[in-house]
C-alpha cells in the first residue's frame, strides 16, 4: 500500500469483515495470518514489550521479503535479517542498546546493499501510526523539518493554509500486520497494558490484522470492571494467544524486566560474529523449540522468578 | 577532587539547568546530568524520557540503558505514550533537551545516521531516534559530547538532527520557528553560537585547557570569543551525588 | 399484541442489525435497538456509544438519557475519549450508525441545527453532535425517525449531516468517500434510495399502511418501488424483551 | 488568537513561565486566572464532569463577554447566557437533555440575535482541541465534508498532497483558559481522571492556562503508585483545588450520579421561564452561596450520599 493510502486501508478493513466473538487461537495459527511480502508493525519499543514469541514463530514459518516497522529496533531485527527474511526495514533507530554498541548485522546488511532501511524520526514514525490509526492519509508536525531525514523517506511539506508558514506533512503507516504483546485480555481481544504504553495502540488501529500475545487471558468480568484501563478495543483484535513470559527476555512492565545477561551472550557468543553467529543462536532458541515453553526452559525457572522479583521492586511493588 | 571527563560533562551540563523546569533527556549523560541538577540548582525541574517517562526518579547503582525500561519508569508520575511524550515538546511545555551525535557541524548540524552516502554508507549509525525531534520542538538544546576532531566536522555527511542549517535564517525559513541549539557542552570546553552567521563559537574553558588544544580538535574553523572565563571545576558535592547515582560508573 | 409506533421503529431497526457485528448508537430508540438485535438477531454485535462507551449493557429501568454518563458505561469493556471513539469511525471500524433530526430531506440529508437561515433562526436546534460524524464515517447508516410531513422536507435548511447531497455522485464528491444512509426506518413504512439518482425511495410497508398515508406524510416526491412487501409486525417476544429493558417506558 | 495558530499559542505557553512546583489555591484565586474577553474551554461533557464549581466562581467574579467552547453544553451555557457574561459559544450541541427538550433560554439568546454559536461536528471540535494539544494548525478529517457546518466556523479543505482526495482541515483551537474537573491530583497537578475521559486531556494541554478542580488531593506517593492512571501532567496546570462534589448535580463517574430531580427543578422553576428563570436561580444558587459548601447545603447532605450510593452501583462497586 502507498504511504498515506486511507482510501485502499479502509476498504481493506471494510472488505475483512474481522470476527466480533472470540479470537483465542495458537501462536503458530496467529503466527499463519502473516504472508510474504507483508508489512509488519511490532509493538513495544525496543526491548520492552517485544512480541517475542510470535516474532519467532514467524521465523520458524520462514517468511520472506518482510518489511519490518518498528520505533526502536532491538535485537529481534538481527533476527530477520540473519534469517534473511526482511527486504525494508521502517525505524527511527536500529540498535541493541547502549553497552552493546553498534549493531554488526545490521550495518553489514545496509553497507553491503542487503537491506533496505528507511530512516524516520521517532516522533514521525509514531504520527505515521497516528494517522493509520485516525484514518487520515497524514499528519502535520515539525519534526524532520529542513533535516536530511525529510528526502530519504516519503514525508511532504506544505504551506500551512491557516498560517502560511512550512509544515511537515508525514504519511500515514497502514501495516498489513500487527505483533503485540500485552499484559492481560479478554478472550474478545480487549486489551490491557500496564506502564507504558509505547505506540502499541496507534499500531493496532492502523494495520490491517493484529495479532496480540498476552501475559495472561483473564474473564470478561475482570475487564469489565476496570473498562478505563483497556487500551485496545475487541473489534480491532483478529487472534489472541495466552503466553506468559511472551517478551522474555525483553522486559513486560511489572512483570519481569530484561535479561541483560543474556543480551551479553547473545552478543559474545552471537551477533558479535556477525549474521552467522545470529543464525546459530536461532537454531539453539528458535528453530530447535518448537514451543515457547521449550524455549524458555533454556533461561531456567530461577532466571524468570529472579527477573519478576526484579521488575515488582523496580515498579515499587516489591 | 580528580573527575573523569564524562563526569565534568555531566557537572557542567546540569549546571546549565539552573532554574529550568522542565528537560527532555536522554539516557546516560543527559539523565544524569538532569538529576544531578535537580538535587542541586533546579528543584523544581521535571526530567521527561522518551520512552514515555514524566518525573522518574533515577535508582542509585540501577541506571537505566534505554529511555524505554523500567529503570527509567521508576517513581514516575505520569506514563505516557511515546508518540504523546513527544508532542508535549511539539505543543511548548519542554524547556530543554539534550542531543549528541557521531558528527556536529559548525552550524551545530547532527549527524547519527550514516558516514557517507545515506543509499551506500561507509558507517550505518543508529539513527536518529528522538534527536531531531528534541532538536526541533524543545525551547532550547544542548549538545553534550566529546570533544574530537572526528566528530567536529566542518559539513556533517547527512544531517539527522538540524542545528542551524546552511546558519543565517536557514534554519527559521525551514520551518523550524522554535527552539536552537544554544550550547555544545565538551569535556574540553563551552561553545555556543553567534546571534548572525549561527557559526559556532568558543565560548569558555574548563581548567587546565588551552585554545590551541580545542582549536586542534574541531575539525572547522571556530569563531573564538574575546573573553573566555575558565569554569568552574567540578565540586566535591556535584561529584559525590555523581557517583551515589551512578556506584557502577557505568556512565561517568 | 399491541405496540406503540416507538416500539415498531425499534423493533424494526434491531432487524436491519442481523448479523452486524459493531453499532455506533446514540440514546433513546437506537440504543434500544441495538440492545435488542444483541439479544436476538446479532450476538457478536458490539455497542460503541459516542460518550465513550464500547459494549456496555445496559440496566433495565435506568436507561441513559445522555451518551455522556454512568448508565451508559454500565459493564462496558473499553471508555475511550470521545475524539477517539469518533476516531474509529473514520478508521472503519463500525459497521452500522443511527442518526436522526429534525428535518429529513429527498437525498437522505439531515438537519438538526436551525430552521430557517443559519445567522438568523426561525428555530435554534440542538446541532449536530455526533450526528454529522456519525453519517460521514460509518460504513452505513440508517435513519431512524417518526414519519410527519414537517420532517420530511423537499430539502433541508441547513445540511447538519450529509445524506446523499444534491444525488447523484455528490457526496463523493464532496470527499465523502465511505459510507452512506442505507435506509431510512419510520413508523409507516422502510425506505431506501434509488442507486442512481440517490432521491429516496419507498421499499416497504408496516402492517396497516398505505401507499397514500406514507405519500400524504412525505412533503416531496417520493419514488415508489413496485414491489411493496409488508413488515411483520413485531414478534412477542421482541416487544417484551424491549419491555424489559425500558421498564419505565420513557422511550417506547 | 485566530484558529490554528500554533506559533502565537506556542509563544504564550513559553512566555508565561508556568510554575513547576505547588499548585494548590484557592477558588477564587484559580478563577481570578480568567479575564474579561477570554476563550474558556470546559471539561466533562453534557452533564458529566462539568466544572461547575469553578464556573460558578467565575459568574460570581462578573466575567463578560467571554467566548465558551465546550463539545456538548448543558445548561451550564444557559447560566453564562443569562449572566450576560457570554458573546460566543464554539460547540457541536446545546441542550440540557433528552427530556428537557429543547433550552429556551438559547433558542431566544441566539434567535434574538444576542449570541453568537458556532457549531461544529462533535469529533470535529475534539480534533481542534487536539490540534491544539499537539502544537499543529490543524488536523486532517473527512467529518463535516459536503455539509453546511463546512461554512459556518473556519474548517477548510484541500486536495490531500498523497491520495488525491479531497480532505476537511479542522484548525487548531487554542482556549485561553481550561476549566476541568477530575477524580484526584497531586499538589504537582498531576491528574488522574477515571472512567470516561471526554476531551479532558487535548484540552488541558490546548490551553494557555489550565484551572482544575479535584474531588480530592492526594499524595505525591499515591499517584506515583499508579503512574499509569495518569493523565495530565503537572507541567501543564496553573491552578489546582479541592473540591469535593466539584461537579454536583452533574455526574462524576464512579463517585456520584447526576441528580435529574434537581434538573427537573431546575427547568420547571427556573429555565422554561427563560433567562430571566435562570437569573433567579442564579441568585439563589450561585450569587448567595459565597463557596461551594453553602451551595452543597442546599442540596442536604442525603442526597449527596445516595448519588455517591448510586454511582458506586452503576460501576459495579455497589
Amino acid at each position: 500500500m502507498e504511504p498515506g493510502d486511507f482510501v485502499e486501508a479502509r476498504r481493506r478493513l471494510e472488505a475483512k469483515a474481522r470476527p466480533g466473538g472470540v479470537k483465542l487461537t495458537s501462536l503458530t495459527e496467529a503466527a499463519g495470518w502473516v504472508k510474504d511480502g507483508d508489512v509488519v508493525a511490532i509493538g513495544g519499543c525496543c526491548y520492552s514489550r517485544t512480541p517475542l514469541a510470535i516474532l519467532m514463530e514467524i521465523l520458524r514459518q520462514k517468511r520472506r521479503e518482510l518489511t519490518l516497522a518498528r520505533n526502536l529496533m532491538c535485537y529481534e531485527g538481527e533476527w530477520f535479517i540473519a534469517a534473511k527474511a526482511v527486504e525494508t526495514m521502517v525505524s527511527s533507530w536500529f540498535a541493541i542498546g547502549l553497552p552493546w554498541g553498534l549493531s554488526k548485522v545490521f550495518r553489514q546488511a545496509v553497507e553491503g546493499g542487503q537491506l533496505n532501511y528507511e530512516e524516520w524520526s521517532h516522533l514521525a514514525l509514531g504520527l505515521r501510526f497516528r494517522a493509520g490509526a485516525m484514518g487520515v492519509p497524514f499528519l502535520p508536525s515539525l519534526s524532520m523539518l529542513g533535516s536530511d531525514l525529510m528526502g530519504v523517506g516519503s514525508a511532504k511539506s506544505m504551506e500551512c493554509p491557516f498560517t502560511g508558514e512550512t509544515i511537515a506533512l508525514v504519511p500515514a503507516l497502514f501495516p498489513d500486520v500487527a505483533v503485540l504483546h500485552v499484559h492481560r485480555a479478554d478472550r474478545l481481544g480487549n486489551c490491557q497494558i500496564d506502564g507504558y504504553p509505547h505506540m502499541d495502540v496507534d499500531i493496532a488501529l492502523a494495520s490491517t490484522t493484529v495479532l496480540v500475545t498476552a501475559e495472561e487471558i483473564v474473564s470478561e468480568e475482570q475487564i469489565r470492571s476496570q473498562p478505563d484501563r483497556t487500551k485496545i478495543p475487541g473489534f480491532a483484535v483478529d487472534a489472541l494467544v495466552e503466553v506468559p513470559y511472551g517478551a522474555f527476555p525483553h522486559e513486560c512492565y511489572g512483570l519481569y524486566e530484561a535479561d541483560f545477561d543474556h543480551f551479553d551472550k547473545y552478543v559474545s557468543e552471537g551477533s558479535s560474529q556477525g549474521a552467522e553467529g545470529v543464525r546459530q543462536y536461532l537454531d539453539r532458541y528458535v528453530y530447535n523449540t518448537p514451543d515457547h515453553k521449550d524455549y524458555l526452559s533454556l533461561f531456567g525457572a530461577g532466571t524468570l522468578e529472579r527477573k519478576a522479583r526484579d521488575a515488582q521492586q523496580l515498579v515499587g511493588r516489591g | 577532587m580528580s573527575y573523569s571527563p564524562a563526569e565534568l560533562l555531566a557537572v557542567i551540563a546540569a549546571r546549565q539547568l539552573a532554574g529550568v523546569k522542565s528537560v527532555f533527556a536522554g539516557v546516560g549523560i543527559p539523565l544524569l546530568a538532569a538529576a544531578l541538577a535537580q538535587k542541586t540548582h533546579a528543584p523544581d525541574l521535571t526530567i521527561v524520557v522518551e520512552g514515555g517517562s514524566i518525573g522518574p526518579e533515577l535508582l542509585p547503582g540501577q541506571l537505566p540503558i534505554s529511555t524505554n525500561e523500567m529503570r527509567v519508569a521508576h517513581r514516575a508520575r505520569v506514563l505516557p505514550g511515546i508518540t504523546d511524550t513527544f508532542l508535549f515538546a511539539q505543543r511548548g511545555f519542554l524547556e530543554v533537551g539534550f542531543v549528541g551525535g557521531a558528527q556536529v557541524d559548525r552550524f551545530g548540524n547532527l549527524n547519527s545516521s550514516v558516514v557517507g552516502p545515506y543509499n551506500h554508507p561507509q558507517v550505518r549509525l543508529p539513527g536518529s531516534g528522538g534527536a531531531n525531534d528534541i532538536i526541533s520542538l524543545c525551547h532550547r538544546v544542548m549538545v553534550v559530547t566529546m570533544h574530537e576532531r572526528r566528530r567536529f566536522v566542518p559539513k556533517v555527511d547527512f544531517v539527522t538532527s538540524p542545528g542551524f542549517l546552511s546558519g543565517g535564517t536557514s534554519r527559521r525559513d525551514a520551518g523550524l520557528l522554535f527552539g536552537r541549539v544554544s550550547q555544545v557542552v565538551t569535556n574540553l570546553g563551552i561553545l555556543g553560537f553567534d546571534e548572525e552567521s549561527k557559526a559556532m563559537r568558543l565560548e569558555g574553558l574548563h581548567p587546565g585547557v588551552s585554545v590551541d588544544e580545542v582549536v586542534e580538535m574541531t575539525g572547522f574553523d571556530l569563531l573564538i570569543n574575546d573573553q573566555l572565563p575558565i569554569t568552574d571545576p567540578p565540586e566535591e558535592k556535584e561529584l559525590a551525588l555523581l557517583r551515589e547515582l551512578d556506584t557502577e560508573r557505568r556512565f561517568i
